[in-house]
């Protein structure tokens, strides 16, 4: 076919016509996830009735849902960018809420440092974040296997850190937020939006937003031009930890607990939601701007079969074949490169 | 014509990577307002002493002047505040980001307001660049993957002239490195126009191309490099052509360097034929016959497509069209285990990344291609696979402390022997040598020619691609010469026929 | 005549005196610990004593330890040296397993544990373990239908409290307290898990006594906070009329009123759980949840270990126990605003020397 | 020349690694002894090594794979998968006699049926993941995270319940607890050390295991060489999915039941037996001689841990941050300056 349609070309034109070709699958993978949501919604819309399906309750239920999953996946988008990748999640999202919870005024302990707490939890977050990336950048281990041990570790220190006694948090500002909404939109999901539009301001109106598209391109660019790469890498963990962190507290609101379990299963959704949206896994590519999308089409998918009372353990293999169908979509397929 | 200073000057530059000399001590001058071209074949020096000037690697001895002060960069950033840019060969460009942000980056500290960036300054001075270099028509704001080739190169030259802008208003230094490789007729005088602009406004270019048309067209001086050293420069109204080629191939090599008395005619039966092979984008309607016992040189700068059709011989890669024929028959190799099984084998050009496995030792990396025959039983015999070893270190003159000896322990050129003793043990009967001398020292290069000549002598057939041209065509008996990504010519090679470089050359660039 | 009655009653001493040294096994609701007859040699031997959970994040299950940390004071009064230890599998069966075997082979046989099995399926590998060291197991809640303590001599006993008649009063009182008529949500634990299974069938019996109840949503939310959160969160959007929600423990409870509160209806729709957590009862006491049950944790971890002392100090022999000493139920307790004042006042105190206290005669 | 050493001290890496378990194994054996006396006692030795049974059957499996530089994290729940598969099947021929009234069937014939099956899920998920791994260039960590998921999604689909093998079918999980040497010694464990054997042996002595070391040396060497890179690579994913498929039948033995979540903690295990075994995760360099004692070192911290009674939260603690140094002693950074940035 190449043959056919090049028998006239010179090089140097059939050159630009590939470059030409992959330009244009590029433009598609990028409005490819908005049609997949589009169609999510019309779906789902038919299936469950659209009075039910579009029901404002069930918007604001969405909306709620989709607080936590995107805070986290945003931090995720960012260690993907520069083509590492994270998988302490479910640990940092536990211990965070329940440290928040072992914090601010509750049941079990008199600490009640209140919103100070809430910092310290976060802070914690973006400790671990910060220790994460110095051990995968100083001492070069693989990111995917540092984090991972990390998991353990947090989880090991949220449990400890309440000690089999359940935290149910009496903390007036935490109650409160569990309830509000301002415009119809829940507290958290304003909190999420928040930390949306924040770390859309660092992609898009830092240097140290810019500078993580070139590491994750190319580290030698910025290398040359005196960027301090190993740094940029490990703020994009810290700042990996703090969404996490925030995450965990807004899971603390959420459930009015702090306990280990408000981790559990974030870390699949996450990265689905990530790959989905259009960041490449190889770095370089995305943006949390396309992260959200990938998050409401996750989130939509899972009230929406919910909804149609599909077992949630189908959902998980679903997640589980979203992201290896978005990587094989993605990934370089020469035959010299070398995947390991 | 009135005495100028020159803007830049690099005094006898020398450089030597483990061993080999990549520079012999070369001379620049550059004026300011003027385009000086480089050229030269495949490792005469110009992208390494480009990269020694603008701070990328170190000279090994030489001195530079800018502005006729004393020069001594420690890395790019250096070069940049001396008012140095360079445009690499690979774009460095970050796709995902607009124009300003590329034009600006690494720089964007002068923007920041209150922890943000303002954005708006930043186009607006973006824009200011880009009118500094009389570049008009970029919209500042598209992200560089929208972009063209030549658009591309237009904003990587802002980028640069941007960053070896000198707040003095002093004239800058711009350095070039084969910028038209990925451009088209039309992209090309686009890019001259903006040389000239540049040019016209006070600022050195250096411009490196392999296409000699190009070069005797927007230069206004040409350096010629061979083997790491200058052969002088002239003005581009006195040079020709031939006359650089003349200048750029030197005199053909003693009869003895290359071991003709060694050459053998080759038979007349066909091993491997090639017939209209093509991979989109890169080379096209490729074909050629090898014959028993013949070398067969594939000759063409980088990015002719030689490389490309190695890989795709070798099994490494899979063309988009075409066949080949083994011994008549039609086969499809899709790995380079398949083509080896074959009966072709591939020595490759970058040692250390494809050639050795440096944590193993010698008799290790000799019984890469043949474990399949040194077993005892169903289990693979140590004893043969030392054995083997022992015998192959013995034949070709390894240095080494043994058989067991870890192969990074060797130098260079031994271990390159290794790879060719792991060829010849693999019982293959093509045998394609990708640059076989590159990174070794004299010595062990002439050893690698006699292997060479052994090797056809055994009844074997080579493809070759040399090191350098003369090497190419001092070994071969036949050469085929390519030009983006077709063969232009093809040259008889036999001991009293040799053509001359000139003729190579002027069918490659 | 006189002889005969000085016989007669020289008899029925001896053969009451006979009777007050052996043990009643038929009536063993009445047998007490007398710590004079443990063997001083067993008093002096360090006992090991343990509780095997799915993970003490589970306020019920905190309540286990702590029923064996008050059965630990008890054995420092009678004199017996002892050791305690928690085995968290934190709800992995093979962990489980694993821990129970490291700690049989610690204790070398001087081992005692009360055991809430994962999930039904290990409740024999748990026993076998034990049986292996020579140690005595008591087991609660989960086991399979196949297996029993009649099996083994180191599996002492299983308990379990009712589940159904537990479910059964919960889903009574949440359709009483919605009068008699409306949707409900029925949320149930891990589909097969035998205490939810059972806890379903008491609501499904309670169902049909009530006609004007439709259930609207019956789903599982695996026995997690979260996961009901998201379920009622969403379904509450679908059937907004809903009026009561039924749930198989608190946990689940805790994130149906969650799901409540963030739209302004706890207190509105009724919720009733399972195993008296603390904040559910607190709930209850402010009148945001209706009812829950309390399984009591502390007898249950306390007793379990009693009967097993009791066994392994030899004061009982375990094959004359009679099967429905080793298999019964616990009592449980229907906690809702008439009697959660009573509840949360009342500390309990147990006499761990009446080893059947926990077993339930109804 | 610098090359030279940055490669010596690579080798002594090697050793650390496996003078770090040795000394790990006989140090922790010892002070948990002192501790509680028991711990050489015969019924905690076999249930240890049982419990190092099936870590080392999965291992080794793993070894192989880490060997050329990837990673396969779907193990634990394959794994998982195969553990529900073979006690599902059991149970479907339990009710099968039941119905036609034996008494006491063919356990051994069932028995190798339904691991026959589980073997052949295993193959194909090594196969399927290989396959995407080597002819679709996907990264393998990132592939076998994808199949994680899907696997664990499957699990829950075969039996979203825990199930336990059926008393008439006892013979299919008693075979676990037989053991030889006065009971000091487990069978399973010497089906695992005979496995780990037979893949020393597939490694060190044939023309395939020779392939796999110099993929993880120099991949693209190899490539060039004409070795059989692609081919070699599926295999060893296949056999490393059976490796997992294996280690779920010996679990569903050990505990006699299954547990659709039940192999998910051991992907970290796997990874930690094989790194402390003196296998890199860069590549090139390991065998399964280590994994025996790296898989040992893991179980005596996780058993012993529980059996000095320390408390279930700070065995997390202390397995991830134990996991975490090994792995940073392990790394070749020597390799990773060249180019290739570690991601």
């Amino acid at each position: 076919m190449a043959n056919e349609r090049g028998a006239n070309l010179t090089i140097t034109e059939e050159f630009a016509e590939k470059v030409k070709r992959a330009n244009f699958m590029d433009r598609v993978m990028r409005v490819a996830p908005i049609m997949v949501l589009a169609v999510l919604i019309l779906v789902f819309s038919c299936v469950c009735g659209f009075h039910v399906f579009l029901a404002p309750s069930n918007l604001v239920a969405i909306l709620k849902q989709l607080a936590i999953p995107l805070c986290v996946a945003m931090g995720l988008t960012y260690v993907i960018m520069i083509g590492s990748i994270d998988l302490s999640i479910n640990g940092v999202v536990g211990m965070t809420g329940s440290l928040a919870g072992v914090f601010v005024a509750n049941e079990v302990n008199n600490l009640n440092l209140g919103l100070f707490g809430i910092a310290l939890a976060i802070l914690s977050g973006v400790a671990v974040g910060l220790l994460i990336g110095l051990v995968h950048v100083y001492l070069r281990a693989p990111s995917f296997m540092v984090s991972l041990s990390f998991m353990y570790v947090c989880q090991g220190i949220a449990r400890l850190s309440y000690h089999s006694r359940i935290l149910k948090i009496t903390d007036k500002t935490m109650l409160w937020a569990s309830g509000a909404s301002f415009l119809g939109i829940p507290f958290i999901t304003w909190m999420a939006l928040i930390m949306f539009i924040l770390c859309l301001l660092i992609q898009e109106y830092t240097a140290f937003g810019r500078h993580v598209y070139a590491v994750g391109t190319n580290e030698a660019i910025p290398r040359a031009v005196g960027v301090n790469v190993n740094w940029v890498k490990v703020r994009v963990f810290m700042l990996a930890g703090l969404m996490s962190g925030v995450a965990g507290v807004l899971g603390a609101i959420r459930l009015g607990i702090g306990q280990v379990s408000i981790g559990d299963n974030q870390m699949f959704p996450a990265q689905a939601a990530v790959v989905i949206g259009g960041t490449a896994l190889a770095g370089g590519k995305g943006g949390v701007q396309r992260t959200l999308i990938g998050v409401l089409i996750m989130t939509i998918l899972k009230n929406g079969l919910l909804m149609c009372n599909v077992s949630p353990y189908i959902t998980d293999g679903v997640q589980g074949l979203i992201i290896l169908l978005c990587v094989i979509l993605t990934c370089e397929h020469g035959k010299t490169v070398i995947s390991k | 014509m009135e005495e100028r200073k020159p803007l830049f000057t690099a005094k006898d530059i020398t450089k030597s990577f483990s061993g080999t000399q990549a520079l012999k001590g070369v001379d620049l001058e550059v004026y300011p307002g003027e385009i000086v071209g480089l050229v030269g074949e495949n490792g005469a020096g110009k992208s390494t002493l480009l990269k020694i000037i603008i701070g990328a690697q170190p000279q090994t001895s030489g001195t530079m002047t800018m502005h006729g002060a004393p020069y001594a960069p420690k890395n790019p950033m250096d070069g940049n505040h001396a008012g140095i840019g360079m445009v690499f060969q690979e774009q460095s460009l970050i796709v995902n980001l607009n124009v300003a942000q590329n034009i600006f980056f690494g720089h964007e500290d002068r923007y920041r307001r209150h922890g943000f960036i303002n954005w708006k300054q930043m186009n607006a001075d973006a824009e200011q660049v880009l009118a500094n270099c009389d570049i008009t028509n970029i919209p500042v704001r598209k992200k560089v993957f929208d972009l063209n080739f030549a658009t591309r190169q237009m904003v990587e030259i802002a980028k640069v002239v941007n960053v070896a802008h000198r707040d003095d208003g002093k004239s800058c230094l711009i350095l070039l490195d084969e910028p038209t490789s990925v451009l088209n007729e039309e992209e090309v005088q686009t890019l001259f126009r903006q040389m000239r602009k540049l040019a016209a406004r006070g600022h050195g270019v250096v411009f490196v191309s392999h296409r000699l048309d190009e070069v005797l067209e927007i230069s206004d001086r040409i350096y010629v490099y061979k083997d790491g050293m200058s052969m002088g420069n002239m003005e581009t109204k006195s040079a020709t052509e031939a006359i650089l080629y003349e200048k750029m191939v030197g005199r053909n090599s003693s009869n003895e360097y290359y071991q003709l008395d060694k050459q053998i005619a080759p038979k007349e039966a066909v091993v491997l034929e090639v017939k209209n092979l093509s991979k989109f984008g890169v080379f096209k309607d490729i074909s050629f016959k090898l014959h028993h016992g013949e070398i067969l040189g594939l000759c063409g700068v980088v990015g002719s497509g030689k490389e490309e059709i190695c890989s795709v011989l070798c099994g490494d890669e899979s063309p988009t069209g075409g066949e080949l024929l083994l011994d008549g028959k039609p086969i499809r190799l899709s790995s380079p285990e398949k083509a080896r099984k074959a009966g072709i084998l591939m020595i490759p050009k970058e040692r250390l990344y494809e050639g050795i496995v440096g944590i193993l030792s010698v008799e290790d990396n000799i019984a890469l291609s043949n474990l399949a025959r040194l077993k005892s039983g169903p289990s693979v015999s140590p004893k043969k696979i030392t054995a083997q070893a022992t015998q192959w270190i013995d034949t070709m003159n390894i240095k080494t402390n043994g058989p067991k000896a870890l192969i990074m322990s060797l130098s260079g050129g031994n271990q390159q022997k290794v790879v060719f003793s792991r060829a010849m043990a693999s019982g293959c009967d093509i045998i394609i040598l990708n640059h076989p001398t590159r990174g070794v020292d004299v010595g062990a290069r002439e050893e690698i020619y006699t292997l060479i000549r052994e090797i056809v002598a055994n009844g074997k057939s080579v493809i070759l691609l040399g090191d350098t041209l003369d090497e190419c065509i001092g070994m071969s008996s036949r050469v085929i010469v390519l030009q983006d990504g077709r063969i232009t010519a093809e040259f008889d090679a036999s001991v009293d026929n040799k053509p001359s470089q000139v003729d190579v050359v002027s069918h490659m660039m | 005549m006189k002889k005969l009655a000085a016989l007669v009653l020289a008899l029925m001493l001896v053969l009451s005196c006979a009777a007050f040294a052996e043990v009643d096994y038929a009536n063993l609701k009445e047998f007490v610990i007398d710590p004079a007859e443990i063997p001083q040699e067993k008093l002096d031997t360090t006992l090991y004593l343990a509780v095997s959970i799915r993970g003490l994040e589970n306020p019920y299950i905190a309540t286990i330890k702590d029923g064996m940390d008050m059965f630990a004071e008890y054995l420092d009064s009678i004199g017996q040296k002892y050791e305690t230890q928690v085995l968290d599998s934190g709800g992995d069966s093979a962990k489980e397993v694993q821990n129970m075997e490291n700690f049989a082979a610690k204790a070398d046989g001087n081992a005692i544990a009360y055991a809430d099995p994962n999930e039904n399926t290990i409740a024999l590998s748990l026993a076998e373990a034990m049986a292996e060291s020579g140690g005595y197991v008591g087991t609660a809640w989960n086991k399979e239908d196949d297996v029993s303590p009649m099996d083994l001599d180191n599996w002492v006993i299983h308990t379990s409290p009712d589940n159904t008649v537990g479910g059964y009063n919960t889903a009574k009182a949440l359709f009483e307290a919605i009068g008699g008529e409306g949707e409900v949500f029925c949320i149930e634990g891990m589909l097969t898990n035998a205490a939810s299974i059972g806890r379903v069938a008491g609501f499904n019996k309670a169902l049909e006594e009530y006609p004007n109840i439709t259930v609207a949503v019956d789903d599982t939310a695996n026995w997690d906070t979260t996961e009901a959160l998201t379920l009622v969160e969403t379904n509450l959007t679908k059937y907004p009329d809903v009026k009561g929600i039924w749930c198989a423990n608190d946990n689940m409870a805790t994130g149906a009123l969650q799901a409540l509160d963030a739209v302004g209806k706890k207190g509105e729709v009724k919720v009733v759980g399972f195993d008296a957590n603390t904040d559910i009862v607190q709930a209850i006491a402010d009148g945001d949840a209706t009812a829950t049950i309390s399984s009591n944790g502390y007898l249950q971890g306390g007793y379990t270990l009693a009967i097993c002392y009791a066994v392994w100090t030899g004061l009982l022999d375990v094959e004359k126990i009679p099967e429905n000493y080793r298999i019964f139920a616990t009592p449980s307790l229907l906690i809702t605003s008439e009697n959660v004042e009573e509840y949360m006042s009342a500390a309990p105190v147990y006499d761990f020397s009446h080893i059947y206290f926990c077993k339930d005669d109804d | 020349m610098s090359e030279k050493t940055a490669k010596q001290r690579f080798f002594k890496r090697e050793h650390l690694m496996r003078y770090i378990s040795l000394v790990s194994i006989v140090v922790l054996a010892t002070a948990f002894n002192l501790m509680q006396p028991n711990f050489f006692g015969r019924m905690n030795v076999s249930s240890m090594l049982r419990d190092d049974a099936a870590l080392l059957v999965m291992a080794v499996g793993m070894t192989s794979v880490l060997m050329f530089g990837s990673i396969d994290l779907s193990m634990g729940a394959m794994c998982s998968v195969s553990n529900v598969l073979y006690v599902r099947i059991i149970l479907l021929y339990a009710d099968k006699f039941k119905a036609a009234g034996i008494e006491e069937p063919n356990v051994g014939g069932v028995m190798a049926l339904s691991m026959a099956a589980c073997l052949l899920v295993g193959l194909c998920s090594g196969f399927m993941l290989g396959l995407i791994h080597v002819k679709l260039k996907v990264p393998s960590f990132i592939t076998s995270l994808g199949f994680m998921s899907v696997w664990t999604s499957v699990a829950y689909l075969i039996s979203n319940k825990a199930e336990s093998i059926p008393r008439m079918m006892k013979g299919a999980s008693d075979w676990y607890k037989n053991s030889i040497l006065g009971g000091w010694i487990p069978v399973p464990l010497i089906i695992a050390l005979a496995l780990a054997i037979g893949f020393y042996l597939l490694q060190s002595r044939t023309v395939f295991g020779r392939t796999i070391s110099s993929i993880g040396g120099n991949e693209r060497a190899a490539r060039v060489a004409g070795m059989g890179v692609d081919r070699t690579k599926i295999i060893i994913f296949t056999l490393a999915g059976m490796c997992a498929a294996l280690g779920g039948v010996f679990l569903a033995s050990k505990i006699k039941s299954s547990d659709p979540t039940l192999g998910d903690p051991y992907t970290l295990m796997i990874v930690a037996s094989c790194v402390l075994g003196g296998t890199s995760l860069s590549g090139g360099r390991g065998s399964c001689l280590g994994t025996i004692l790296g898989a040992l070192t893991v179980i005596i911290i996780k058993n012993g841990l529980t059996f000095i009674g320390v408390d279930a939260y700070w065995q997390d603690v202390v397995f991830g941050l134990f996991v975490l140094v090994m792995i940073v002693l392990s790394i070749d950074r020597s390799k990773s300056t060249r180019g290739i940035a570690v991601k």
